[in-house]
């Protein structure tokens, strides 16, 4: 398959990841979605090593990976202790803060 | 044509504008009446010596001499853009004399007169007395327009100044800001047209532009439109129709002043002007047609609000503009000499009759001539008086006949037949109403009696003898001159005869009127009802002007005033507060729901990816 | 040890890190502040060795190079930092005594990420150094964990971090896809303008910028963040990882570019508008003194982005003295309000009621960061803003300067109105405010920068000139 | 020439004196207005000094120094005078003198007033005498700055009722409050500062001397393009200043609440300050564009004039009257610009210097009048004359200058700005220039007579004249007022030398 | 059709209907196991990549890890809560919206993009090659990594914690 296909489908989860962040009213569904658009990255990265024939792309993906990791764990971190706080971890709550 | 010295003029200038500074700068000699009083009639006795000194030692003038002096005022990249001097002719000297003389005359006079005033305040008038002299006789040594305009504001000034001697009077505080808004309103035009003509001839010097004007230097085109502005200041100062109605306004001020300013000096500024400047003025005859036309309908009007007027002072205000309107009729008949003949005896028995009046005015304490009377038995208190009314009206051998005669003749000459006709009831009128005053005030029986033997101070009774003699001096010489043959010529024989028969039915009419009651005054004002109603009311010109200050203009400004802060700083205040509220329906974006701002960043990035793309292309 | 030089101010701040860690971990009983101290002390040690420090070549292949661009930029965070810290030594809440470890070692990792990334040269170093110096203060925004409005403020900063940083990674994938190298230099070499995927890639990694340094629309967390979050580190958010965004913005888009940099005069222009003209706005009508000082900030770095418009080496110098202005400026607002804050429980700008004649040289020092801020003369601030027009106007970009000087007349409406707080309306109550030593040298240490660099601004844009040209 | 730093001194003698009184005269008032007596007095005393010793015959700009700032931007401190700026600081100097007297009576926080003062005045003097674009634009914003406080802290409210289309705006904006006053008058001239701003970056970007220096800009012949917007530029932004219209409506409201040391300096010497810039900066180096666009500066002059005089017309508050009569000689001061011609253009010069003097003395007479009576509202006062003849006579005096009398300054100033204008391209001006003399006859008058003559008001009693150091600014007004006005070779002699090249650079032979 | 093309649609099929499944299914838990299958076939992209190495990464660190973090959290609020969470989608619409306009803009980059180079063959073993460069050139990035990463475990473990 062409470059431009994998390319396609990168772009393709990375907008769904998008449409994650922006819809879904759970904290945690939100991570997913941010999930989803770091995967896309990836899926461009290698892509892109795997036909220019250059190692950047794959340490590049491996330390995304490792970087992702280390977002999502703070991330639930806080949606735990924003659900201590608040006892919700709907998003749509979260509007102390406005103005 | 002959010059005098311009150090004495200097001199001259100089003595009443340092005893203004002193009096207005010392304030202990301010505070005290004696010292301020001494100061500046003593400045002006020397003032008067001068001034005839400089006419005495006058010289011939040598052809296409200029009798100006001038210095450097207002320095400019190639020569000064306009000058200082003085002008020593004989107009100058001779107003010079008028001038100096009438202001010492009124100025002992109110020492006298203003007596009973608080001594405080009469520094400030002396003060003001000498910066009037000092006005006007820089408006009359003037070599330039522009200095002329100066010393012209200046008097305008002082006449405010004095009008509104008794500020705590209303209507004398409001006089005093009407003649000088009146005034000033002619003299926008004066300034206007010299600054016209300055750009057309790039002086303001008379020398220069007369000679400009007698090589035909000047643009034919501007010029009818220049010298109308120009006249426009002389309408102005010298309360030609329509702006006349100052003047019997500012009687407010005290009765010296009256004589000094408002009769005898500087309402006659505006036909100084229109002599001085007389070789700009033979440039646009349409203009000068202009000028007898509306000198001659001033006249009669004025002398038809005379005849109602019950104010002896009015009734004087009225005779001045009357007369003003003569002399202003003779220069735009071209007769100017005869003009300004007349401006030198009328500044004289013109202030007589103010001073007289001022005297009946002391022992009454009223203006109104109906509340006196019963002075028949004090001739010293009359007599000049008289004479001075006989001078107006025009019977020799007092001068007021010669110079009357002469401008009637020159008005006939000139061809302009209705303005002569005018002129003619005019004198006939004034004669009348000149008498009416007579009658009533000084010879009328009972109202007055009590005040009979009211003191009146030897210094006033003694100023207006000496005016009274000087006045029959002059007339004497005029009729020696006269009959030695000095006869104006080509003015039809009748006229004198004429003009003294017009005196005579004056006098007749108001004798038989208010002193013989063969005719009752009350008939004649019902039958000439629509006549007297509107003379009574000034023809309702003041109520013009009234209702275009309070409507068009109190009333344009109130629009104006409302359209700045509403409108115009509204249109400010509507966009700072559309900055505010911007500020505010922004600060709504932020609604504080955590997906709210994911959409910024989403919608941000796409902008962007647009935008890029725009650019890529 | 010579091939150790360019890491040595990263190695300092490394030792600090595991000093506070040891003691973190060997402290025993409540009161931990002399950790604090610790790494106050030890800001302090490294930014004494940043004076010290001279430019050396690249190392790790190209990765990391230690130019004046970065020297300059380390010195700017260390003294942020150091500043910072000083401020927050005075802090007394129970969870900053208790957990001043974790605390410190968050703000130095924070840190560390900065100085990386103003060294870093290579796209996956750069990503790495983007995200250490994120992640921790998501956390730090939050570090109040009882306090409602601190976690979601955390939340708010770190959803729309995240996803910012998605969007750049994506980006960064397309930069490395069309340039097929990660290295930086070699990029400006290989790259032609009007590539797509490059011009895509760039964009996208522009978006993560933009977050950073909180350009609109990516600023929305600012002011929640700001509003909630502790007030000394509050102040150091508002300026360290802000200069780290811009530094690195020049790295990506500026460093060897050359006339290619001109490409994004648009794009800088266009969010320098759109920044400026909504930062402006929405200051307008707040009534808290943080809220207020955060839209405030959103102004500020549309008018830097002014300066990245320019894209010449002289804007970007420009840039890098705005940025020293808004450290002290910034911080040093942020620092009164605390001040304030502490004494008058509240950060609504009527806390600032007749405050000159309470504390007349506090009420001063306020005024000064005012007027910094809003580029009048004779502080810092001012030369700020000129020199940015000046480049911008060099650019030709006369539009973008004659709004930017109109919205600063916005800008002085609201700080305006603080200053009548403090000098036109009486005080409420008569007591002078009482100001903690190390808070008040912190602040006064602003008041200095504000006021030298408004005297004297040559020397630092200079240096600033000296380090900018050679991106060019 | 002088070795000594004479215009520096000048300059900067007030700011030392702001700050000596910040730290040494913590609670001596006394002391604090000795120590703003001492160091204006240096100033004046150093003008009046240059002022006499400047050499009419040699010209162009003297006492020149130069100190660079930072050489590689070319920003220098770069101060002279030519005859121009030279009659702006013995302006400045007079003003600020009196301005001292005249705040004597400053009750609150008058150590901060008078720093705030000082520094401000410090600003006006440097704009005057910078040479350096770039030093002119930093004293331009330390003479606009210090205003904010000062109105805000010192300024007095009034009442403006929301009314008409807009009223809802007002109502939102706060109008009448002193703190709006302050907030519009420095925002608004802050945004005038922007346009000129972004001008004179245009100019040294486009010269390419890399310089701010006047005098190398004035030597570059810019593209017509440029200098068209540039002076569209420098008019909007030093207009503002001068409070051209529709954007003078931050001056009356900002004259009426200030305190009258501060309505002193503003009317009387920093709206001079935007005219001079206009001048200086818009005809001096853009003298194409100056000649293209003077039917515009001109226009909205004689809007100026006829409006700016209707409305003081319209006022009842006595500040406002005031206010308003500054925007409509404003009017003038730029018409007479606008002739291009030599006439015209010293005219302008004086008349900034005329109504300098003039309006100086009326804000220190209102606020003497307010002080004594606590009034403002003109039509509940009546009759003080008979209680105060000094301050009586002085209004009066500086009535007549307003309106044009001759002998006072206005009359020069005013009669040229009409030669100037009847020898321009478009000699109608002349109408509204000679009407708005009448107009401001009558209101200027009317308020008189209202305020002093006529009956005493019976709102008022226990008034009493000025007094002590008060008396000062008045008679040095006055008196300047009046031997400008008799003498004005004084100040046109010097003003002509400066403003013959101008012209001769605009209206090329 | 290769395939190496069939694969491709094969998983890309999956791919995409599973991230579809995450952000559309109503249950938290449901959306976590698909999630799961996302990020499987992802690394079965890497496989068809020729990336191995890449593969095993994917599955252990983010099919495990990040899914059992997940997990965990999920069960950790279920059970602070006492219920099982549904959770329901904000403007679809809108998010749809936009998630396309976004997605159209990159797609209008990519059709422009020059993107016809083959596929080059396979050199050498990619992993020895990134591990070589892992403790070469990359090994204070690694560091680095891992101060991150400790960090983040710091944090995290700060939020979590329960004050006492």
């Amino acid at each position: 398959m062409p470059l431009g296909a994998y390319l396609t489908l990168a772009a393709l989860v990375f907008a769904i990841g998008l449409f994650g962040v922006l819809t879904r009213r759970n904290a945690v569904g939100i991570l997913l979605g941010i999930e989803l658009m770091l995967n896309a990255v990836n899926i461009n990265l290698v892509a892109f090593a795997r036909f220019s024939g250059d190692l950047g792309g794959i340490l590049f993906t491996l330390f995304t990976i490792a970087i992702t990791v280390a977002e999502v764990a703070v991330g639930l971190a806080i949606v735990i202790v924003i659900f201590r706080v608040r006892r919700t971890v709907e998003a749509d709550h979260l509007d102390l803060l406005r103005g | 044509m002959r010059v005098g010295s311009a150090a004495v003029a200097l001199v001259v200038l100089g003595l009443p504008f340092a005893s203004f500074l002193l009096l207005a700068l010392v304030r202990p000699l301010r505070r005290s009446a004696v010292a301020a009083a001494t100061v500046s009639i003593t400045v002006m006795v020397a003032a008067v010596v001068a001034a005839f000194w400089l006419s005495w030692r006058a010289r011939p003038l040598e052809l296409l001499q200029s009798p100006s002096t001038t210095w450097s005022w207002i320095p400019a990249d190639g020569g000064p853009m306009a000058t200082v001097g003085v002008m020593v002719d004989g107009k100058s000297m001779a107003m010079c004399m008028l001038v100096t003389f009438v202001s010492l005359m009124v100025q002992l006079y109110s020492w006298a007169y203003l007596h009973d005033e608080p001594r405080r305040s009469l520094g400030r008038y002396y003060a003001y007395h000498s910066l009037f002299a000092f006005s006007m006789l820089g408006l009359v040594l003037a070599p330039t327009f522009l200095q002329m305009f100066v010393f012209w504001e200046l008097v305008g000034l002082c006449s405010y100044l004095l009008i509104g001697y008794w500020y705590d009077r209303p209507s004398a505080a409001r006089a005093a800001v009407k003649a000088f808004w009146i005034t000033k309103l002619g003299d926008l035009g004066f300034v206007a047209g010299i600054v016209m003509l300055w750009a057309a001839a790039g002086t303001f010097d008379f020398w220069e532009l007369f000679r400009l004007a007698h090589t035909n230097g000047l643009p034919p085109a501007g010029m009818p439109l220049i010298m109308f502005l120009i006249y426009l200041g002389a309408v102005g100062k010298s309360a030609q129709f329509p702006l006349h109605i100052w003047l019997p306004d500012a009687m407010e001020g005290p009765t010296p002043v009256s004589a000094l300013i408002h009769a005898a000096t500087m309402v006659t500024a505006g036909v100084f002007l229109v002599n001085r400047a007389f070789p700009l003025f033979m440039l646009v005859p349409d203009v000068l047609t202009l000028i007898a036309w509306v000198g001659a309908f001033t006249a009669l009007l004025a002398a038809t609000m005379a005849c109602v007027e019950n104010d002896i002072k009015r009734v004087l205000a009225y005779s001045t503009v009357s007369q003003l309107g003569y002399m202003m009729a003779a220069a735009g008949a071209s007769a100017p000499d005869a003009g300004f003949a007349h401006l030198l005896t009328h500044g004289v028995f013109k202030a007589l009759l103010f001073l007289g009046a001022g005297i009946v005015i002391h022992v009454f304490h009223t203006n109104d001539v109906f509340r006196m009377g019963g002075l028949g038995g004090q001739p010293w208190l009359w007599v000049p008086f008289v004479l001075a009314t006989l001078a107006l009206a025009g019977v020799p051998p007092l001068p007021g006949f010669f110079t009357k005669e002469a401008i009637l003749g020159g008005v006939f000459e000139a061809h302009l037949t209705i303005p002569f006709v005018m002129l003619a009831v005019t004198a006939f009128l004034t004669a009348f109403y000149m008498f009416r005053v007579v009658f009533l005030a000084f010879f009328a029986r009972g109202l007055g009696d009590s005040h009979a033997h009211h003191h009146v101070p030897p210094l006033m009774s003694g100023v207006c003898w000496t005016l009274a003699a000087l006045s029959v001096a002059t007339g004497v010489n005029l009729a020696r001159q006269m009959l030695a043959g000095a006869h104006h010529e080509g003015a039809p024989a009748w006229l004198p005869a004429f003009s003294l028969g017009l005196a005579g039915a004056g006098i007749v009419l108001a004798w038989a009127m208010y002193r013989r009651g063969a005719i009752d005054p009350a008939r004649v004002a019902t039958v000439l009802a629509p006549l007297d109603w509107a003379a009574r009311r000034g023809y309702g010109i003041d109520a013009v002007f009234a209702g275009l200050y309070r409507g068009a203009l109190l009333g344009f400004s109130r629009v104006v005033g409302w359209v700045d802060r509403y409108v115009v700083d509204g249109l400010l205040n509507v966009f700072s507060a559309w900055t505010l509220r911007a500020g505010d329906r922004l600060r709504r974006l932020q609604t504080g729901l955590p997906q709210d701002y994911v959409y910024g960043v989403a919608l941000g990035a796409l902008i962007l990816f647009v935008l890029a793309q725009w650019r890529m292309k | 040890m010579s091939g150790l030089a360019p890491f040595a101010l990263e190695a300092g701040i490394g030792v600090v890190l595991l000093l506070v860690f040891g003691a973190g971990l060997l402290a025993r009983g409540e009161d931990r502040r002399f950790v604090a101290w610790l790494a106050t002390t030890g800001v302090l040690a490294v930014g004494v060795l940043a004076m010290l420090a001279r430019p050396a070549g690249p190392a790790l292949g190209g990765m990391f190079v230690q130019d004046g661009l970065a020297i300059f930029a380390k010195r700017l965070f260390l003294a942020a930092t150091f500043i910072g810290l000083l401020a927050g030594l005075s802090l007394t809440d129970r969870v900053f005594v208790r957990r001043a470890g974790e605390y410190h070692l968050l703000i130095l990792t924070s840190l560390l990420g900065m100085m990386v990334l103003a060294s870093a040269r290579d796209l996956i170093l750069l990503f790495l150094a983007f995200e250490l110096m994120s992640i921790p203060l998501y956390v730090l925004a939050g570090f109040l964990k009882r306090d409602a409005a601190a976690v979601e403020a955390s939340l708010k900063f770190f959803l729309v971090g995240s996803v910012s940083s998605a969007v750049m990674a994506y980006g960064l994938s397309f930069v490395y896809g069309a340039t097929r190298t990660t290295d930086l230099a070699r990029i400006a070499a290989v790259a032609t303008a009007g590539d797509p995927l490059l011009t895509l890639g760039l964009v996208a990694t522009l978006v993560g910028f933009a977050f950073k340094i909180a350009a609109f629309p990516f600023h929305m967390w600012v002011p929640d963040t700001y509003e909630a979050a502790s007030t000394p580190f509050v102040a150091w958010l508002s300026v360290a990882p802000k200069a780290a965004g811009f530094v690195a913005l020049f790295r990506v888009y500026f460093e060897g570019a050359g006339d290619r940099a001109a490409t994004w005069v648009p794009v800088a222009a266009f969010l320098a508008t759109v920044t400026m003209l909504a930062g402006n706005l929405m200051a307008l009508p707040q009534q808290n003194t943080k809220r207020l000082l955060a839209y405030s900030g959103i102004a500020q770095i549309g008018y830097m982005l002014v300066g990245v418009a320019a894209a010449s080496a002289s804007g970007t110098a420009m840039v890098l003295f705005y940025l020293v202005a808004y450290v002290f400026g910034n911080m040093g607002a942020f620092l009164v309000v605390e001040a304030l804050a502490r004494s008058e429980g509240s950060e609504a700008t009527t806390a600032f009621r007749g405050l000159a004649q309470r504390s007349p040289l506090l009420a001063l020092a306020m005024l000064l960061f005012l007027l910094s801020l809003g580029g009048i003369p004779f502080v810092a601030g001012f030369w700020a803003k000129l020199y940015v027009f000046w480049a911008a106007t060099e650019r030709g970009l006369y539009w973008l300067v004659l709004l930017g000087a109109l919205l600063t007349v916005v800008a002085l409406f609201y700080y305006l109105l603080v200053a009548k707080r403090m000098y036109i309306e009486p005080p409420d109550r008569p007591t002078r405010v009482p100001v903690a030593p190390t808070l008040a040298l912190s602040v006064a240490l602003c008041v200095l920068g504000v006021v030298i660099l408004g005297l004297y601004p040559k020397a630092v844009v200079m240096a600033a000139m000296r380090v900018a040209s050679p991106l060019f | 020439m002088i070795p000594f730093p004479v215009l520096s001194v000048i300059t900067w003698a007030p700011f030392v004196g702001a700050v000596l009184i910040m730290f040494l005269a913590r609670h001596s008032p006394l002391a604090v207005r000795l120590i703003a007596l001492l160091t204006t007095s240096i100033s004046t005393v150093l003008s009046v000094f240059i002022f006499v010793v400047y050499d009419r015959e040699a010209a162009g700009f003297q006492f020149y120094e130069k100190l660079p700032l930072v050489p590689p931007l070319g920003i220098s401190y770069e101060v002279a005078v030519d005859g121009m700026s030279l009659l702006m600081v013995l302006l400045t100097s007079v003003i600020i003198f009196a301005g001292v007297f005249a705040s004597w009576t400053v009750k609150s926080r008058s150590q901060e007033f008078y720093a705030l003062l000082l520094a401000l005045v410090t600003g006006v003097y440097g704009v005057f005498v910078s040479l350096d674009l770039f030093v002119f634009f930093l004293f331009y914003e330390l003479a606009v700055l210090p205003m904010y406080l000062l109105i805000g802290i010192w300024g007095s409210s009034g009442e403006v009722r929301p009314r008409g289309i807009f009223g809802w705006a007002f109502r939102e904006t706060g109008v009448g409050t002193k703190e709006y006053a302050a907030m519009k008058l420095t925002l608004y001239l802050l945004f005038g500062s922007a346009f000129i701003l972004v001008g004179i970056f245009a100019l040294y970007v486009t010269a390419g001397t890399g310089s701010f220096s006047f005098l190398e800009l004035e030597a570059t012949t810019f593209d017509p393009r440029v200098q068209f917007w540039v002076f569209l530029a420098f008019y909007v932004g030093f207009g503002i200043l001068a409070g051209i219209w529709p954007l003078h409506t931050w001056s009356p409201d900002g004259h009426a609440s200030a305190p009258t040391a501060v309505s002193m300096l503003h009317a009387g010497v920093l709206m001079k300050l935007g005219a001079y810039g206009v001048v200086r900066l818009g005809m001096g180096l853009l003298p194409d564009a100056a000649v293209e666009l003077a039917w515009l500066v001109g226009g909205i002059a004689c809007i100026n004039v006829v409006y700016g005089a209707l409305s003081a017309m319209a006022q009842t508050d006595l500040k406002y009257v005031i206010a308003y009569s500054s925007v409509s000689h404003m009017g003038l001061v730029m018409l007479g610009a606008a002739t291009l011609t030599e006439a015209g253009l010293n005219g302008s010069v004086f008349q900034m210097f005329a109504h300098g003097v003039m309006t100086g003395l009326f804000f220190a007479l209102v606020g003497l009048v307010y002080e004594k009576a606590h009034s403002r509202a003109i039509f509940t006062m009546g009759g003080f004359g008979r209680a105060m003849p000094g301050i009586a006579t002085a209004f009066t005096v500086g009535g007549l200058s307003s309106l044009g009398l001759p002998a006072t300054s206005g009359f020069v100033a005013e009669i040229l700005t009409f030669m100037g204008a009847w020898r321009s391209a478009h000699p109608w001006w002349l109408v509204p220039a000679v009407a708005g003399t009448f107009l401001t006859a009558v209101y200027v008058l009317r308020v008189t007579k209202q305020i002093f003559w006529g009956p005493p008001s019976p709102h008022f009693d226990h008034l009493e004249d000025a007094r002590g150091p008060e008396w000062l600014a008045l008679v040095l007004l006055t008196g300047v007022i009046v031997v400008f006005g008799l003498v004005p070779a004084l100040a046109i002699g010097p003003v002509d030398t400066a403003t013959v090249p101008i012209l001769t650079r605009m209206v090329k032979p | 059709m290769t395939a190496e093309a069939v694969a491709f649609v094969g998983v890309a099929v999956v791919l995409l209907g599973s991230s579809l499944a995450v952000v559309l299914t109503p249950n938290l838990f449901h959306s976590i196991l698909y999630l799961a299958v996302a990020l499987v076939a992802t690394g079965v992209v890497f496989l068809l990549l020729d990336a191995p190495f890449l593969f095993g990464v994917q599955l252990l660190l983010y099919a495990g890890g990040v899914v059992t973090i997940v997990v965990f959290a999920i069960m950790l609020t279920e059970r602070l809560v006492g219920r099982t969470i549904r959770q329901a989608s904000r403007y679809l619409i809108n998010g749809a919206l936009l998630s396309v306009a976004v997605f159209a803009g990159v797609a209008g980059f990519l059709v422009q993009a020059p993107l016809a180079g083959a596929r080059p063959g396979v050199s050498g073993d990619l992993t020895l090659a990134v591990g070589r460069a892992l403790v070469g050139a990359f090994a204070v990035p690694l560091e680095l990594l891992g101060v991150l990463l400790v960090i983040a475990l710091l944090g995290a473990l700060y939020f979590a914690r329960s004050e006492p």
